[in-house]
């Protein structure tokens, strides 16, 4: 005996950020899986930077997985996986046509009004919301330029699924672009004194760009990682040490300013 | 068996105590802010409150910045968490009541410390501004939740296992309000019908359980401890068949004590467990994480499993896994 | 970190107190059968034996029949058992040995009872029984178990819940045994070192912990309860953060004293997080029931764990989860 | 950093019993599935009333599930499994392509030596042992009738997975066969002296046909279920009361002699 299914639907009708997603694209770069999934309400109401809580599908797994929102096509949601634990490694094996559930868009987006000059500065899988963003500077005029590190070959191959036009990459053991890591690629770079900032990846990486921007006399951005269980506020699971004290990733964050994170 | 009626045949309504509740369901301390939900609700969240009463999360004397991070992550079946109390202390609590005063259901508050005297002091706190506050600016506060049993906080071994030193917050506690008193126990002991009598006895009219396990994740990486605070409290479907041993063993040992049941339910089936061994409402706490829907979720597959077997009411189903 | 090593590189022997066992793992009494398993293998299981030690199902100095029927199901990332610790009794045990004389790899014979009496009585019929069989008709009898926590056995709360409960078992069976004595532990209490301590003081030689959580499962549709011992223990993944917590405890509160870890251990990383809390040895229970191969494929895991983190043996890793 | 995947084969190879089985045709009949496994190790050694342990795939289950042999054919073994809770669920959606891990065949045979006349008694899920009994008392030359009981039209399904030329089937609802339990139709039987019953199903059938076979003066077997947790003689979680004392249904059963059972 049991209780007459019920339908889920129904009890999600009135929340605005929730959404059971057909996934209508898969395209694979070794341990990276890049998913376009049809999300009308969710893609609608998006910005760069927010991310969407994913059901881990299957009923062995507890806890939603926050990911980064990684493109936004009309009414699709890009996402970029990295299979690293069981429940990255499931989802990273999606194939069209699965439904998987998401909740978001969710926390704070990286403010781009007014920018004119955009630098992108990426790690690792810490690359995935920057896509987003140079899709919307671009549509909204900016110049941008986007320097992104990976560790080896391994992890170079999430390159391929980054479509920016001035895009720098380094991997550390030379895999693929400049051999060294992001840094090596900003002390290159002649960024234009009005340049912003925005930053993605381990909190060595955000820390060594936090310096640099100092430096440079320059502002902008980091998207922070944390454990989430709710991913929504209420749990306080997933707070970092800022300049204003603990701050939520999931409400406060993900994204700070960058003079305010302490990595 | 007996056979199965509509799902309208269902009469959802409980008395825990005092408090008349639309359905058994309330929230598990810690997991759910109404705030943060009303933020991402279409309608009117206050109005629309899925939970029969709503429990915030714990509040002591003192602001409390909790634990270093990491703070939680999840483990088979389960999750741990080591938030460590966070809070911003009783007096800045308060500050905020007016914000979420238009909540219909009731409020039953969750108190935290390290001493009978700051147990006291906040119910204190609470009990001198409501004598005075205008009813439109609170929420209805009815009851209080003593939290003797957060495994995430310093100081010695937790309150909740010492029956002598739960007596004694709960005999503050009682000193200073007349209004519903639950007390939260801990299942990291023995005998968990020790501490329940003692609080009993000190003047409790309920009993919670349970709060979470102390548990430890190592990094697998490192093979450190994971949490910043080294070890956490372990709950979710996991520690479930252990929750229903206890509230079993203390309904037995204490007929006619309401108690609110807890600890992994994630589903309708699972919160008529917690009935059937005696809880008159249950808590639900990581499964808030599983989705926004899963509290209305929640209460509507309880109406259909009680439908199901012909139960009329959660009070036919009440305490029927206990022995004659 | 550490660079990898090959896994050659890699030296699984540990010494647990006297005994010298080729790698850390061992059985979980009552959940491993040599003489079924070796039915069932295309080898000499004999000499193939998986396990570093062999802990047999704990035998009582009476015959037991057990509990009646159901005695195990699944729960979320875990299971349940009543058995009751059915067993024939020592003299029909000590009947049997010579069927299995052939094993090459030292055993510890778990031992149960109700009464410092019934542990010292089995310890006893043993020792007498060595005393005088000839060596090929017995095996490697090299220690005991003192299985002082079994939830499963009528009469009162569990021995081992009780610090001096349990020094009385210990010291009735130091007094009739000098092999290697350990003393098995219940996670059902609120502080697991006093019982260790207690222990360590009574004469043991080291400690194994966890045995199960008391823990109840509800049929889905009665709602009763669905074990026909009412409540069993659980074990399984589902508990393994709370007894890494356990280990590590008693690890720090006792350094020095040889531990035999368990609670949940399905692969060889979790065995490896055993060790990083200080066990020496590694119990595997449940995940027996998932595969005849899985104490192999456990052992060959910890071996890969450990070369992937630069470790080369076990001692290396050991007690690194540890405060410093 | 994961350690290198360990092959499991390498550890199983010893094990005469264990089988990692590819799905290779898939019927199904409402809740009831009908697999055929590639198992050329199980096939060669099984007997009618023997049983498998099968691993729920999908990594959320621990304890793996008994099923009976339900037919075998060359080096395919067939299983029947009726989707009750969520590992049959599981597994009942399994899919051509997919693979399994069996290990078996394990515990006690139906004695089939010197049978003229046989009677297989059958109740819902119970009768899947029964196709494979048949099938080898057919080839030995037996007689044989089998009587099949089900409880409503949505049980009677299974009956479409059998092939047994003498087939009486009972439903309690009517919907398939007689209107009834299976002992309506063995009351209206006409059993030789020397026919062997063979029995599975609920405890209150097997109750029943003991009794209704010692009224008929008739010896026969019954095949029972329990909760199992190593399936393999291991734990003592599957015994059943019996006038020789609780015995293990893994290993001394689960085919008992009818009169020595207690249903
Ligand atoms: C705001 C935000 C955006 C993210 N965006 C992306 C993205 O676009 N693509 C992507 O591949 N990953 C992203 N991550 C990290 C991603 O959530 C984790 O890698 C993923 O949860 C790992 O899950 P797992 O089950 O494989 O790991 P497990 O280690 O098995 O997970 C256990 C638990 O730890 C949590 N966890 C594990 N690693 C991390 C981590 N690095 N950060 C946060 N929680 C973790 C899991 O959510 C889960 O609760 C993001 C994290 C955050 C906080
Ligand atoms: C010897 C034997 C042969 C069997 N043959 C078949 C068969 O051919 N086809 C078939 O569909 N079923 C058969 N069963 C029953 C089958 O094993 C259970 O229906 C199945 O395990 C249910 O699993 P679940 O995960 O869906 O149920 P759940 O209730 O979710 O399982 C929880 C636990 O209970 C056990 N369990 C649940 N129901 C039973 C049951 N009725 N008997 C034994 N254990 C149970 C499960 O194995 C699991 O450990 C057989 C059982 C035995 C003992
Ligand atoms: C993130 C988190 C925070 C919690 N905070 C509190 C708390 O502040 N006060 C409290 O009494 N219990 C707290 N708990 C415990 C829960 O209220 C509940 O007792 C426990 O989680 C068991 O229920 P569950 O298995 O449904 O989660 C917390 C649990 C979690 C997961
Ligand atoms: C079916 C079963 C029977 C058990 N019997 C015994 C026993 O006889 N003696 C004992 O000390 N522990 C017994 N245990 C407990 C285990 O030895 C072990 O302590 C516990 O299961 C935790 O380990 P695990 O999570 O790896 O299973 C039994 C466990 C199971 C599952
Ligand atoms: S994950 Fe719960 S508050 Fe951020
Ligand atoms: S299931 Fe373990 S002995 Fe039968």
């Amino acid at each position: 005996m049991t209780a007459k299914a019920v339908d889920d639907h129904a009890h999600s009708e009135q929340w605005a950020e929730t959404s059971h997603c057909r996934v209508s694209a898969v395209r694979r770069f070794g341990a990276f899986t890049a998913f376009e999934l049809v999300a009308p309400r969710i893609a609608g109401k998006a910005a760069p930077g927010q991310f969407v809580m994913v059901t881990v599908p299957g009923g062995g797994f507890l806890l939603r997985r926050p990911l980064s929102m990684f493109t936004v096509h009309g009414d699709r949601a890009g996402l970029l996986v990295e299979a690293r634990g069981a429940g990255s490694e499931r989802l990273a094996g999606l194939e069209v046509g699965e439904t998987v559930d998401l909740a978001g868009p969710l926390g704070s987006a990286f403010p781009t009004k007014g920018v004119t000059n955009a630098l992108l500065v990426g790690g690792g899988i810490g690359c995935a919301p920057l896509q987003y963003l140079a899709d919307e500077l671009v549509t909204a005029g900016a110049n941008v330029t986007a320097a992104f590190g990976f560790r080896d070959f391994r992890a170079a191959r999430a390159a391929g699924a980054f479509a920016v036009e001035r895009l720098w990459v380094a991997s550390e053991d030379g895999a693929v672009g400049r051999r060294g890591t992001v840094m090596d690629v900003l002390a290159e770079l002649d960024a234009p004194p009005n340049t912003v900032v925005y930053a993605c990846g381990p909190a060595a990486m955000i820390g060594a760009v936090q310096r640099w921007t100092l430096e440079q006399g320059l502002r902008g951005y980091a998207s922070l990682e944390a454990h989430m269980a709710c991913g929504s506020g209420s749990c306080r699971g997933c707070v970092v040490d800022t300049t204003r004290g603990k701050l939520r990733v999931c409400s406060e964050g993900p994204v700070f300013a960058l003079d305010e994170v302490r990595p | 068996m007996t056979p199965p009626l509509e799902l309208e045949q269902v009469m959802l309504a409980v008395e825990l105590g005092p408090l008349r509740l639309e359905h058994p369901l309330v929230d598990a301390s810690g997991t759910f802010d109404l705030l943060e939900y009303a933020r991402r609700y279409r309608g009117d969240f206050f109005a629309d409150f899925p939970y029969a009463a709503y429990v915030p999360k714990t509040v002591t004397a003192d602001a409390r910045t909790g634990n270093p991070p990491p703070r939680v992550t999840e483990t088979p079946s389960g999750m741990i968490n080591g938030i460590g109390l966070e809070n911003p202390g009783i007096d800045a609590w308060i500050g905020g009541l007016s914000e979420w005063a238009a909540l219909r259901r009731p409020v039953i508050v969750s108190v935290g410390g390290n001493s009978p005297d700051q147990y006291a002091a906040v119910v204190r706190a609470l009990e001198t501004h409501l004598a005075s506050a205008f009813a439109a600016t609170v929420p209805r506060l009815e009851g209080f939740e003593l939290n003797v049993s957060c495994p995430n906080v310093a100081g010695g071994p937790q309150i909740g296992a010492d029956p002598a030193a739960t007596a004694a917050v709960v005999g503050a506690c009682r000193a200073e309000t007349t209004r519903f008193l639950l007390v939260k126990l801990t299942p990291n002991v023995s005998d968990v019908t020790l501490a329940a009598r003692a609080a009993v006895e000190a003047g409790a009219d309920g009993l919670s359980l349970v709060n979470t396990f102390k548990a430890m994740v190592l990094d697998r990486e490192t093979l450190r401890p994971f949490l910043g605070n080294r070890t956490g409290g372990l709950c979710g479907p996991a520690i479930k068949p252990i929750a229903l041993r206890m509230v079993a063993e203390v309904a037995q040992a204490l007929p006619g004590v309401p108690l609110v049941g807890m600890g992994g339910v994630i589903s309708g089936l699972d919160a008529l467990e917690f009935i059937a061994c005696g809880a008159t409402a249950v808590g639900v706490g990581a499964a808030n994480f599983t989705g926004f829907e899963a509290p209305s979720r929640i209460v509507a597959e309880l109406r259909a499993e009680l439908a199901a077997r012909g139960f009329a009411s959660p009070a036919a189903a009440r305490g029927i896994a206990l022995d004659a």
